[in-house]
């Protein structure tokens, strides 16, 4: 027997659940605007989410998918993007689509049930929210191919669950990113449930950083709570890709606080002393407990941000409460780029019985 | 005999079957503890243990697979999808697989599964949980698609799918998952496969419809015989192979046919319908063959799909030009 | 000009797009040094290079998906199955994505793609690889279904699906792929999608058919002819979305209607037309409207293919009892 | 950063292309009778390979995917498997094929177009060939679920391409069978080529047995022309998963010395000089010169041996070239266990048809 290959999974992390470094800071944790960015934003997700939430309880959203607890992995993510990567997101990363400049009012369209929710303003190549479990990894190497061919310095950055790592789409991308050195960093944002199933379910893998090893990329772990942390290690993959050392697969270790969604009972499968233990560990406490201890926050900070925050998503929320619904004939506008003939019909009919 | 749901209905008759059939599984995502994402196992995996209640891994095409391995070994696996927006990555495994498995190997080998989703709009869900797509599977040579449209008729076609030796794809109307209720005594008789039901007599016009849409058939029909004009509904139930001895006789005896289905109209299992009419049923007919159906669009997010989805409206309006024939 | 088979012509057609146009890409297996299994890209990665030309690791799904990513991006990529046996996997993303993406940003992102695909029995090829799906792909929103009949057709309609700026399912009649031969000129001229091609004219009764039915259905139409009785022969060419004028229009004037189709009868897109003629053709009908198909079976292995597919004997059977009405 | 996990990919060999061991041969190879039924079953999937060839040739047979160079893979897989095993070959793996019991005639009439051979007389619960890539991974995984609910000491053995591991099916199958602890043997026959496209084009992995890391199963690489260290290897692996041990992927490196099928030309897209090298490395060659240079082969035997096998195949093709043809109506006959009668009329309109 002689040895073919071997291969090692590393797990990275900053700060630990009490807000004290393990290791010596990257960089830029040095420049206090670039954390307190990464802090505000992880804010201004757990308060959006709280008001999506509390509009869905109260009839005016549709289910919602809500981040809480996860909030350092999208926000971590998208702070280590440029403006000119492409963001694939699953349907847990508006943290991240919000740092990239998507509008609150346009995730609250999609969830509300308004296609205009997906139009973006901002970041014009950014992919939508995606539903189907994975589907959206094959696009993510789709468009690294696009960079590729284009010789562009440009990033596609794909995110999803724990779960979608047992979809063969995912794997299947991954495998074609490593054969052409894509620039594509994907990251699981494993927050150890998929709906009901735990994470220990979806696989016998010790990690799931070393799915990578079957598309011949490299893995790695990542403390998934610690925004510092998934910063810094997403951003090395994603400068690393952009310079043509290929892809890579960063799994983010996290656990989701919330329901699945708003159509969820967690409490019908797993225990609350899991989520208590995990209250511990959740990101927002933590990186504010190294601000403080570092002097760079303090309680009117605090409460100047929340408010912020707080009025920012009101805003957001009343500008989504006020959105006409598109038209019933919206249905068939961009349906095609123009509508075939042997439509026309159909829309008159839609017309007329809209307008009687 | 109590009034119980569709959806409570399914429950009863995966529990009778694997009462009665200890080769009987399910598998699917969240079907164990957490009961499906509509309840329609709660309490089974507590009944019939985890071997029997099987979560699997997110892969849809991984357990529509597995389930054609244990269909082959003698099992009778039942597989849920969560929506049918995700039964896609298991048409590989259907087309090439589940529906030719007994005829490739001249019947050494089967595949005794039931393919189960939740279909339809109407319940404001996110994006690519109201579709209708049973047409696609209305095609598939060697399979039968079921779709039920009352708590009893689910019980009584879930019992004869998880029974019958070939694969089954059985899509449930979620619209009407909860409402209404039926009384259904739990007395393991399953119902006929491949018949259709008639829900309503009537001499002056035939309304042939499945699924959630029969309420909206149902209710047109009353609107109608209101006013002296007696519709026949008929509930295609299973849509693979079709009966349409039944719909030919009914259409023969009253001469005006309107076909109403959820899904897009262009290729729905309507235009079969349809076809068989034009063919064999021809010299009969009074007036066109209307179909009220889906727009050939994509299905809209929440807040338009009513606009998509036939109402009693419209499947009047067509009524009554159907009728307007002299 | 040259005569050319429908396979140069798909490769004509190809190269034709890539010399105007950067932005198409190919990608399938096989389809670089090998030039395809039917050699349908033969040459062209020595013409436009690996970058346009790629061989793609073995996963239909992936690079189904890679296509609506590059698609997004702007690019025009051509993908290539190497038989429609395979296609099913792509199912998911043709559904859930490339059909969608236009409609569910609302014209922000688009799926500018062309998925090619020999279809179809008579070549004796392997199990899995002769048979006709296309019904499944006309029932999907947002895309077209196109199936060229011709080498001028071919080529003119594949030129015309690149150019779309939107996904395309490109189906390829393989047992017409190097017979007959037609004279083309490499003129870059597109030929008109959402269009029926009128193959012949005729007052008694019309003949609907598409891909390599044609064959059968002409000589059909040749036999009668010598009978004195003038078919008029349709190829239908778009199956989604469908002409239904110009059948019509034919139907109006002849009266009667013969729709023939590989695929399995029931659900088939013979359906739909059908369909479309009994609801707004039904006043001209003289005769039931008869289709000759593929059963609905499984698709036989080689030695039974020919008993399975359509025959000119099977048309003329049908057609002679369509004109027996009065 | 800590190390999170670390895996390491073996590789075994017995025999090197000059057919002299390199180590100890395992226990079973001291049985003569053992090596020669594995020669034995070598050579007569080569003689049959060369008859289905030609009868292609001469245009009496369909397309046939020869398994030149490759016979150690499938041989070795099934002189490892026990009767009671089930076993799920691709569409190259008729040397396991027979050596399970499936007859000679049985392929042929498979490969002429006869659904007929897909209903083996011997071994009635294995699988039929497998055409649409890695889709019978999953059947596998099926298959030994069924052995694990019913407490059965079977194993699923299932046999694939390096092309096949870049479906997600095949991930997907290993990592259920890898959740489950299952009874099933997965082998790759690597044999670098998917038709026209070499196995570096595949997956930038550098083994495809670490395709079995992602799953969180043992993986291992085997020499694939060397049937002892085939036959031993996946021995092991199927007896261990027979009590319990869980699955493992066994690579078996071999090389395609044929055409992909017999509707390729292989010519076109690899060298003469590649395939010349590889000739030096084929598995029978190998195991002959063991044989005879351990004294257990001479001549004599050899000239007897392919009498025998030449007598075999021509008696099978004899017998295919008999056979009839299904009639028609067949294709109705195990459409369903009982016709709908919805299709009757269909069935009759065929037999009109046929007998008018
Ligand atoms: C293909 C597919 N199957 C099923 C579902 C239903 N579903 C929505 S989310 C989810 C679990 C996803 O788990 P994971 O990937 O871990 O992401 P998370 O929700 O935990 O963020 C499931 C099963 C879906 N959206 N897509
Ligand atoms: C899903 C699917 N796609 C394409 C094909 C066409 N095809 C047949 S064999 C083959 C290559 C298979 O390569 P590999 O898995 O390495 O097996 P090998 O032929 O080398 O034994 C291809 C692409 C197929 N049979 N199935
Ligand atoms: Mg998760
Ligand atoms: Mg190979």
């Amino acid at each position: 027997m002689t040895q073919a290959a071997s291969f090692t999974i590393e797990r990275t992390q900053y700060l630990n659940a009490q807000g004290r470094p393990t290791q010596p800071l990257p960089a830029f944790a040095e420049d206090r605007d670039t954390l307190i960015d990464l802090y505000r934003a992880m804010v201004l997700t757990r308060t959006f989410d709280a008001k999506a939430v509390s509009l869905q309880r109260t009839g005016r959203l549709g289910t919602y998918a809500s981040s809480l607890g996860q909030e350092a992995v999208p926000v971590g993510v998208a702070a280590a993007m440029r403006a000119e990567d492409v963001f694939l997101p699953s349907f847990r990363e508006q943290g991240g689509q919000l740092l990239r400049g998507v509008r609150m009012v346009e995730i609250l369209l999609y969830w509300g049930g308004n296609e205009r929710g997906s139009d973006f303003i901002g970041p014009r190549e950014d992919f939508p929210i995606c539903v189907p479990v994975g589907t959206h990894a094959p696009h993510a190497v789709g468009v690294a191919r696009a960079f590729q061919l284009r010789r562009e310095a440009r990033v596609a950055v794909c995110v999803f669950g724990d779960g979608a790592t047992s979809r063969g789409d995912v794997y299947e991308a991954m495998n074609f990113a490593g054969v052409h050195r894509l620039p594509v960093v994907f990251v699981v944002n494993n927050n150890h449930w998929a709906i009901s199933v735990p994470r220990a379910r979806q696989t016998a893998a010790e990690t799931l950083a070393q799915k990578a090893i079957a598309a011949g990329i490299p893995g790695t772990q990542v403390d998934g709570n610690d925004a510092i942390a998934v910063r810094h290690v997403v951003g090395v993959a994603i400068e690393q890709a952009r310079v043509g050392k290929g892809p890579a697969l960063v799994e983010a270790l996290t656990y989701r606080l919330s329901d699945h969604t708003t159509a969820d009972d967690a409490s019908r499968y797993r225990d609350d002393a899991e989520v208590s233990a995990r209250w511990q560990e959740e990101p927002i406490a933590r990186l504010r407990q190294y601000l403080s201890d570092t002097g760079q926050w303090g309680k009117a900070d605090e409460e100047a941000l929340i408010g912020d925050c707080a009025s920012q998503v009101d805003a957001a929320a009343s500008e989504y409460l006020a959105a006409p619904a598109l038209p019933p004939t919206a249905m068939f506008d961009h349906l095609y780029a123009a509508l075939p003939s042997a439509l026309t019909e159909q829309r008159v009919e839609l017309e007329k019985a809209t307008n009687p | 005999m109590s009034e119980i749901t569709l959806v409570e209905a399914v429950r009863l008759a995966l529990a009778r079957a694997m009462e009665e059939d200890d080769t009987v599984l399910l598998l699917g995502e969240d079907i164990g503890v957490d009961g499906g994402v509509f309840r329609a196992t709660d309490g089974l995996i507590k009944r019939f243990g985890a071997d029997r209640v099987m979560d699997t891994p997110l892969s849809e095409s991984l357990f529509t697979g597995l389930a054609v391995g244990l269909g082959a070994q003698g099992f009778r696996p039942v597989v849920e999808y969560q929506f049918m927006g995700f039964i896609y990555p298991a048409i590989d495994q259907i087309v090439n697989h589940a529906g030719r498995l007994r005829n490739r190997t001249r019947g050494r080998l089967s595949c005794p599964m039931v393919i189960r989703a939740p279909y339809g709009g109407g319940i404001r869900a996110p994006e690519h949980h109201s579709e209708s797509m049973e047409a696609l599977f209305a095609h598939i040579p060697g399979i039968r698609v079921i779709i039920p449209s009352s708590p009893a008729r689910a019980y009584g076609l879930l019992l004869a799918a998880i029974r019958d030796p070939d694969p089954v794809v059985f899509l449930e109307p979620k619209r009407i998952y909860r409402a209404p209720k039926e009384e259904i005594a739990d007395d393991g008789v399953s119902a006929p496969l491949d018949h259709c039901f008639m829900l309503r007599e009537g001499r002056d016009v035939t309304l042939v419809t499945w699924g959630a849409m029969i309420v909206e058939a149902l209710a047109a029909a009353e609107t109608l015989a209101a006013e002296g004009v007696e519709a026949e509904v008929i509930d295609v139930a299973t849509l693979k192979p079709l009966d349409m001895e039944t719909i030919l006789s009914s259409v023969g005896r009253t001469g005006r046919c309107v076909i109403v289905h959820e899904a897009p109209l262009s290729g729905g299992v309507g235009a079969e319908i349809a076809a068989g009419l034009a063919d064999r049923g021809l010299v009969n007919l009074l007036a066109p063959i209307r179909r009220v159906a889906g727009y050939d669009t994509v299905m809209p997010l929440s807040r338009l799909e009513s606009s998509y989805m036939p109402t009693e409206e419209r499947i009047l309006r067509t009524m009554r030009e159907v009728l307007a024939y002299a």
